[in-house]
């Protein structure tokens, strides 16, 4: 079991890693780069799927008998430029969440939108006591 | 298309049934067109009415041929259809007459408390009366509940039409407190209906024969009752007292005649043609129902005692009246459920006088206390002679339609062999002597505390509430007239 | 040319995008999303139609034979979610024109439609495709350009909320990635009807429950599922107008279809709602969902909010439905997707109305609405009480079907939720009509005049939604010819 | 399996889950982002020891090359330390990679051995038609290519769009219509200021365009194809801007060339497709380009990569001008 199975486990190991990084962590940052751990985990799952042992790579060429399966490859390298994408998307929005608020951290831009809507909640009841009173 | 011309064509009038439903529709649509020009609007409003009043009366030669008209099929399996029935018809033709009368009201007693957005007032009162034809016309559970809810929210700006805090707040509860029921309570009922009988028509012998034991029938049939929130069974009851807040022509349409009679008009019609008569009394599932009615009668006729607010005094009144249709259906007996239906039209002719009364009282001479209305009777000879004639049809006594409607649910109940409810029914009409008469006795007979600055309501107040009253006599000597397409259907002696 | 019908139906949407950003006008831009909804709702019914008569149909992509190459699938369990999506993107078409000229400046302009085509690309080439790893990919355009429209959103908020769906919606996505890997391990195989050929008496198969595991999962992220559902809200509630009216009426309709589509015709209901307890947990995420969207609802206090709360709690109605894996559970579920899509969407486009107008969609400023603009409230009203369930509405018709469903397979806690459910919905609805209607509106407030063509796809939807709330019977037909295709025959 | 594979494949897991793991510890982003190079070169390795030579190619020029140019970028312009994780944000992730392990360790009980010859996966049909009759079919020795270009192009057209997406995305967000109130101040000087470097990268750029069309038309044969060949074009952009500065580099590909090329190679692709529809075969049914099927292939697979390379190279130009383009807030 262990000498077959050994190379999932690992791959399911960085799939762990990644996907902690991602829920525990605030910083927007350290979650996009979490978030790339965990997809190449589910890469490499992938690509161990194709592999044969003691074949090579899918180019037929004529001196060769046996070659790991070409699908699997295809599937991550649309993959990976998905995910590329993605990062790109993700870090994009994280500069403008900076310029915004003035940091990357999940938590302090929650505390900054709620110390905004208490003060307007403040000042909605503020101005209802004035319509009140006059 | 084609239809629809040979159901005109046909002999049996079928398209009468659609027709109802659609009249006062078109009213809506032409007060809506013609908000601008306040009386153009009204008399628009009293036409519809009148015509509405000429096709359901004209149905009454046809009432036990059993009419059909189907609109489409909603869900498969699930048509949205009308049928004309005698009780049906009962209901309608109240609500068809009394619509023309109360908007004649409705225009003097708006005007004179210079009540706001007419336009949207009458507007509401024939989407009222179109959702109450629905009802009355339904051919099975589905049709009817969505006329049932139609109603609710029809009924939701009515009630609020004041627009102030307490009009909003009153306006909540009705609105909740009916919502709440019919979804929580009567559409699971309907549901499991249909998943037992695999049908939601409303048939004569029921559609409930055999389908389960005593016991899931007994919780069905408490479902219904409590669902119905219109029947203002304890303690669903609490949005018709909040409902107060209308003014006094919708409270005249509300509590007298659209709501609450669709109220327990649906409790008739479940207990007769879902449940089955014969079926109920064999299987004893609405025993429990009797006791809750019986309280709700006695206890609402009480807090109707205490109250000193004549509006509220006439709610509670109501809560009572309707407790004894409640009680009258759930003994299961067909003479005891042929006095709930006359008691419908009798309570309703009834009523209507009371709160129209109420209002000509409140916008003429300022009172809405019962203890202010010392004397008043020399003021306004004409409404409180008819606010007592209309209090003795409530209480039962001749020569008022009243006593036939109250002589059938006693009759009922002792065929029955139940003394429980026969007992309970007599101690009503002793606690209904108690809440009404003091209110004319002291009109008429004590001494005014000032001098009136005031004469009698105007004649369109006073003209339909005349009518009204009239009515109560009326029914006195034409009961049998009433009962007669009704006697078919429910196989009395 | 009628044989293309299926490719077409994708294909025409992919290409206005790039033009949109070539032409970059806002004029063309529109009429090219314009355009593309029309074509694509065009073939909708078109194949809708060819299906209801013939049967299912299937187009191979490239000339090659699944499963060696991808194919679309269209049958009855497809066409309704089509037909759907594009209907929506038609009305957001017309909806769009005067909303997001005045939510966004002008030269982003082009880019939201390409998104907006993009988006609907995504969505119809997830409903079509017959390839689970197609799905992904398909899966993947439309949540990237919703990220990016819901980015664009008015307020800084909307960065935030964009940012946690494209994290909480990437791991979804991956999630689903992984349940095909493990599939594709026993496999070998990525077509959908493949796949339910070669699963079949393998349900012992850790490594294929597992697979149920982490798809479902996955689907669950973009379903906003009850646990799930944290970046809904937000993401509804920020976005452009235009942008949460197409996307609340399809974004986690063509999920859950999705989610039927694994379920019945890849893994097998045996497997599924046999083998594992996929129905029982579904039903209790449905009724937790249910109560705590509702109730989540009832206390926000800005009008895009509660409609976004309504939302997870609607989608708690669906997947019971779904999960009872009944014909009348699924076509229940079917039905009130459609109706709810049609509902929601109304709600989110008055929303927009209003925020137009008004300026603001937080309750206190809606004060006096019924006075100043009494049809667009008028509609709030109609479709607020679609929410509710309320008869005539659409909303009664699907949730009738539903509790029929429940009451058939005796599952009363579940009817309890869903009515409990139905009176939060009251609740809420109840609270913003009450404030519109009956508070006084702030002095000096003149009536207001919504834009003609935002009105008519207003009134649109509220009369669709009226129409099928009297007369169901045609989305019922749809909901049943689905339910037959799912449940009737595996393998799709 | 092999002694040396394994020794390989065990000792490059090895330092593979120790830099995650370190990643994860490390508080300084700079640093963290570096190691996430390092993470995606040891991949790449990886990649190639199991024998995806073509991934290995994408991930070394995505992994190393394009997202950490990006990182990079992002923490120029925003803080660089991260702050330290409370206490309570731990659970839940504590919770979801036990579930998450569980299933997983779960399910792999069942997995097919590593490697095997007999796994489903090897033993399905497709294993057979990619392998050998797509020598017949296609004609092309790389069968990664001629699955991803022809048999499952609908993927790799999906793929693109994606593409496109992200960079309409970055467009929207960090282009020129977003600009932040805080313009870029001019630099004092720019790295062309160091002879060396200014000569060398002036010479390198040649060959790096040269590389990238080297790859792009040798995808056929080898490893390599149009996304490859994309990202080394966009990287040789990246260098002409680090080096000369962002308006030069803007001068030789001005905004509105970018916005062209990226709009136009998607068109080509969805063109082809419709291309082939209207010459009367399916979507992407390259038969019916040439009388001769083979060549049809040939020419459809040739546009194909055409069309990725141009899209990719222009979005990723496009994003890297748009991160650069932000001003220092700092």
């Amino acid at each position: 079991m262990i000498a077959s199975h050994y190379v999932y486990w690992t791959f399911f190991a960085l799939m762990l890693i990644g996907l902690y990084v991602v829920i525990s962590h605030g910083n927007l940052l350290k979650k996009l780069i979490g978030l790339s751990l965990f997809q190449v985990g589910v890469f490499l799952f992938y690509i161990g799927l194709g592999k044969q042992d003691g074949g090579s790579a899918p180019i037929i060429s004529d001196d060769v008998e046996t070659y790991s399966h070409p699908l699997p490859q295809v599937l991550i390298l649309t993959a990976i430029v998905v995910g590329v994408a993605t990062l790109a998307v993700g870090l994009a929005l994280a500069v403008r969440i900076f310029e915004a608020y003035g940091t990357v951290e999940e938590d302090e831009v929650l505390e900054r939108d709620s110390t905004e809507r208490l003060a307007e909640r403040d000042r909605e009841r503020a101005a209802e006591h004035d319509g009140g009173g006059s | 298309m084609a239809e629809l011309t040979a159901a005109w064509t046909s002999p049996d009038r079928a398209a009468a049934l659609p027709a109802a439903v659609a009249l006062p529709l078109l009213a809506c649509g032409a007060v809506l067109l013609l908000r601008h020009r306040s009386i153009a609007r009204e008399a628009a409003s009293v036409a519809f009415g009148l015509a509405l009043a000429g096709v359901v009366l004209a149905l009454w030669p046809v009432a036990d041929r059993g009419l059909r008209f189907e609109l489409w099929t909603w869900l498969p399996g699930l048509p949205l259809e009308f049928a004309l029935e005698p009780l049906g018809l009962l209901f309608a033709s109240v609500a068809a007459v009394l619509w023309p009368v109360t908007t004649v009201y409705a225009a003097g007693y708006l005007r004179a408390a210079r009540e706001p957005a007419l336009d949207r007032f009458f507007a509401f009162f024939a989407l009222t009366i179109a959702s109450a034809m629905w009802i009355a016309l339904s051919a099975n559970l589905v049709t009817l509940l969505i006329g049932y809810e139609l109603m609710t929210l029809a009924t939701w700006p009515l009630v609020a039409h004041h627009g102030d805090a307490q009009a909003r707040r009153g306006a909540r509860t009705y609105v909740v407190v009916l919502l709440a029921t019919s979804i929580g309570l009567l559409l699971p009922a309907i549901v499991w209906t249909w998943a037992l009988a695999d049908t939601t028509d409303f048939r004569p012998d029921g559609i409930l024969a055999g389908q389960a034991g005593s016991g899931v029938l007994t919780l069905l049939f408490a479902l219904y009752l409590f669902g119905i929130g219109k029947a203002a069974l304890m303690p669903v009851h609490r949005w018709l007292p909040a409902a107060m807040v209308a003014p006094a022509p919708v409270s005249a349409l509300l509590h007298a005649v659209a709501v609450v009679k669709a109220g327990v008009f649906t409790v008739l019609k479940v207990t007769v043609y879902v449940f089955g008569l014969d079926t109920l009394r064999e299987t004893g599932a609405a025993e429990p129902m009797t006791w809750v009615a019986a309280f709700t009668l006695i206890a609402a006729a009480i807090v109707a005692i205490r109250s000193d607010d004549l509006k509220r005094r006439l709610a509670y009144s109501t809560v009572s009246q309707l407790a004894y249709i409640v009680l009258a259906a759930t003994l299961a007996h067909q003479v005891a459920a042929a006095g709930g239906a006359l008691h419908m039209v009798t309570h309703a002719v009834g009523k209507i006088t009371l709160f129209l009364c109420a209002g000509a009282i409140a916008v003429t001479a300022g009172k809405t206390r019962v203890s202010e209305l010392d004397g008043l009777g020399r003021a306004m000879p004409w409404t409180f002679a008819a606010f007592l004639t209309a209090s003795v049809s409530i209480i039962g006594l001749p020569p008022t339609g009243g006593t036939w409607s109250k002589w059938l649910m006693l009759l009922g109940s002792a065929e029955a062999d139940q003394v429980v409810p026969l007992v309970v029914l007599l101690a009503g009409s002793l606690l209904a002597v108690a809440y009404l008469m003091p209110i004319a006795v002291r009109a008429f007979l004590r001494p005014p505390a000032d001098l009136p600055t005031h004469g009698e309501a105007p004649l369109v107040m006073t003209g339909p509430l005349t009518l009204t009253a009239l009515g109560c006599v009326a029914l006195f000597f034409g009961a049998d007239a009433v009962l007669e397409p009704l006697a078919g259907t429910l196989e009395l002696p | 040319m009628t044989g293309q019908l299926p490719v077409l139906q994708v294909a025409v949407p992919l290409l206005c995008a790039p033009l949109c950003v070539l032409l970059r006008s806002r004029f063309v831009a529109w009429l090219l999303f314009l355009a593309a909804s029309l074509t694509s709702l065009t073939c909708a019914v078109w194949l809708a139609e060819r299906v209801d008569r013939t049967g299912a149909l299937r187009y191979a992509m490239g000339d090659w034979q699944a499963p060696y190459g991808i194919e679309f699938v269209v049958n009855g369990f497809n066409t309704p979610v089509l037909l759907l999506v594009s209907l929506s993107a038609v009305v957001a078409a017309v909806y769009s024109r005067r909303s997001v000229a005045a939510e966004l400046d002008d030269r982003r302009v082009p880019l939201l439609y390409a998104c907006l085509c993009l988006a609907l690309a995504g969505l119809l080439g997830l409903s079509i495709t017959g390839d689970v790893f197609n799905a992904f990919v398909f899966l993947e355009i439309s949540s990237l350009s919703t990220y990016t429209m819901i980015a664009m959103g008015r307020r800084r908020q909307a960065l935030l909320a964009s940012f946690r769906y494209l994290v909480i919606g990437t791991i979804g996505a991956t999630f689903l990635l992984i349940g095909i890997g493990l599939a594709y391990a026993v496999t070998g195989t990525l077509n959908m009807a493949d796949l339910a050929q070669r699963l079949t008496g393998s349900h012992d198969n850790r490594a294929l429950q597992a697979a149920v595991v982490f798809v479902f999962v996955g689907l669950a992220v973009k379903m906003a599922v009850f646990p799930l559902h944290a970046w809904l809200p937000a993401a509804y509630g920020e976005a452009p107008s235009a942008v949460s009216t197409f996307v609340a009426a399809t974004g986690t309709k063509v999920a859950i279809y999705v989610f039927c589509r694994f379920a019945f015709t890849v893994f097998g209901a045996s497997l599924v709602f046999g083998a594992m307890p996929v129905d029982r947990i579904g039903l209790l995420l449905a009724c937790l969902g249910i109560l705590a969207g509702s109730a989540a609802a009832c206390f926000q206090d800005d009008l895009r909010y509660v409609l976004a709360w309504s939302s997870v709690a609607q989608v708690g109605y669906i997947v019971a439905g779904v999960s009872l894996a009944t014909t009348a559970g699924v076509s229940g579920a079917y039905l009130h997707m459609i109706m709810h899509s049609v509902t929601k969407a109304a709600l989110f486009a008055i929303a927009g109305v209003l925020l137009l107008r008004l300026g603001s969609v937080r309750l206190a400023d809606l004060a006096g609405l019924g006075r100043r603009m009494p049809w667009t409230f008028a509609a709030f009203v109609v479709a607020g009480l679609g929410l509710v369930g309320v008869p005539p509405t659409a909303g009664f018709a699907s949730k009738w079907a539903l509790v029929t469903a429940l009451v058939e397979r005796d599952q009363w806690p579940v009817l309890v939720a869903m009515l409990a459910g139905s009176l939060l919905a009251l609740v809420y609805v109840g609270r913003v009509i009450e404030v519109a209607w009956f508070r006084e509106p702030p002095d000096g407030a003149d009536p207001l005049r919504p834009p003609a063509s935002m009105v008519a796809a207003i009134w649109f939807l509220v009369l669709l939604s009226l129409y099928f709330g009297i007369d169901a019977s045609l989305p019922a037909h749809l909901a049943d010819a689905a339910a037959a295709a799912l449940l009737g025959k595996g393998g799709g | 399996m092999t002694t040396t594979f394994t020794l390989i494949n065990v000792s490059l897991l090895a330092i593979l889950t120790a830099t995650a793991v370190t990643i994860t510890r490390l508080r300084a982003l700079y640093e963290a982002t570096m190691l996430a190079a390092l993470f995606s070169l040891v991949t790449a390795c990886l990649f190639v020891l199991l024998d995806a030579v073509d991934v290995a190619f994408t991930e070394a020029a995505v992994g190393v090359g394009i997202s950490t140019v990006l990182l990079l970028g992002v923490l120029a312009l925003t803080r660089s330390s991260e702050s330290v994780t409370p206490r309570r944000r731990r659970l839940p992730g504590a919770i979801a990679v036990l579930l998450v392990g569980g299933t997983l360790g779960y399910a792999s009980l069942d997995l097919p051995e590593f490697g095997s010859a007999d796994s489903p996966v090897q033993r399905h049909p497709v294993t057979e038609v990619y392998l050998h009759q797509s020598q017949e079919d296609i004609g092309i020795p790389n069968t990664v290519t001629s699955v991803l270009a022809s048999y499952r192009g609908l993927d790799t057209l999906g793929e693109l769009v994606v593409v496109f997406t992200a960079g309409l995305a970055v467009l929207s967000l960090l282009g020129p219509l977003a600009r932040p109130e805080r313009t870029r101040p001019t630099a004092d000087f720019h790295l062309a200021d160091y002879r060396v470097i200014r000569v060398v990268s002036g010479a390198l750029m040649p060959f790096i365009l040269l590389f990238a069309l080297y790859v792009l038309f040798h995808g056929d044969y080898g490893p390599g194809g149009g996304f490859q060949a994309g990202v080394i074009f966009a990287s040789g952009f990246v260098l002409y801007g680090l080096v000369f500065g962002l308006d030069r580099a803007q001068r030789v590909v001005p905004r509105a060339a970018l916005w062209l090329l990226v709009s136009l190679g998607l068109l080509l692709y969805i063109g082809l497709g419709v291309t082939t529809m209207l010459l009367g075969g399916s979507f992407l049914d390259y038969d019916v380009l040439a009388s001769d099927p083979d060549t049809g292939q040939h020419l459809g697979i040739l546009v194909v990569e055409t069309a990725i390379g141009i899209t990719v190279a222009s979005v990723m130009t496009t994003i890297f001008f748009g991160f650069a383009g932000r001003g220092v807030a700092r």
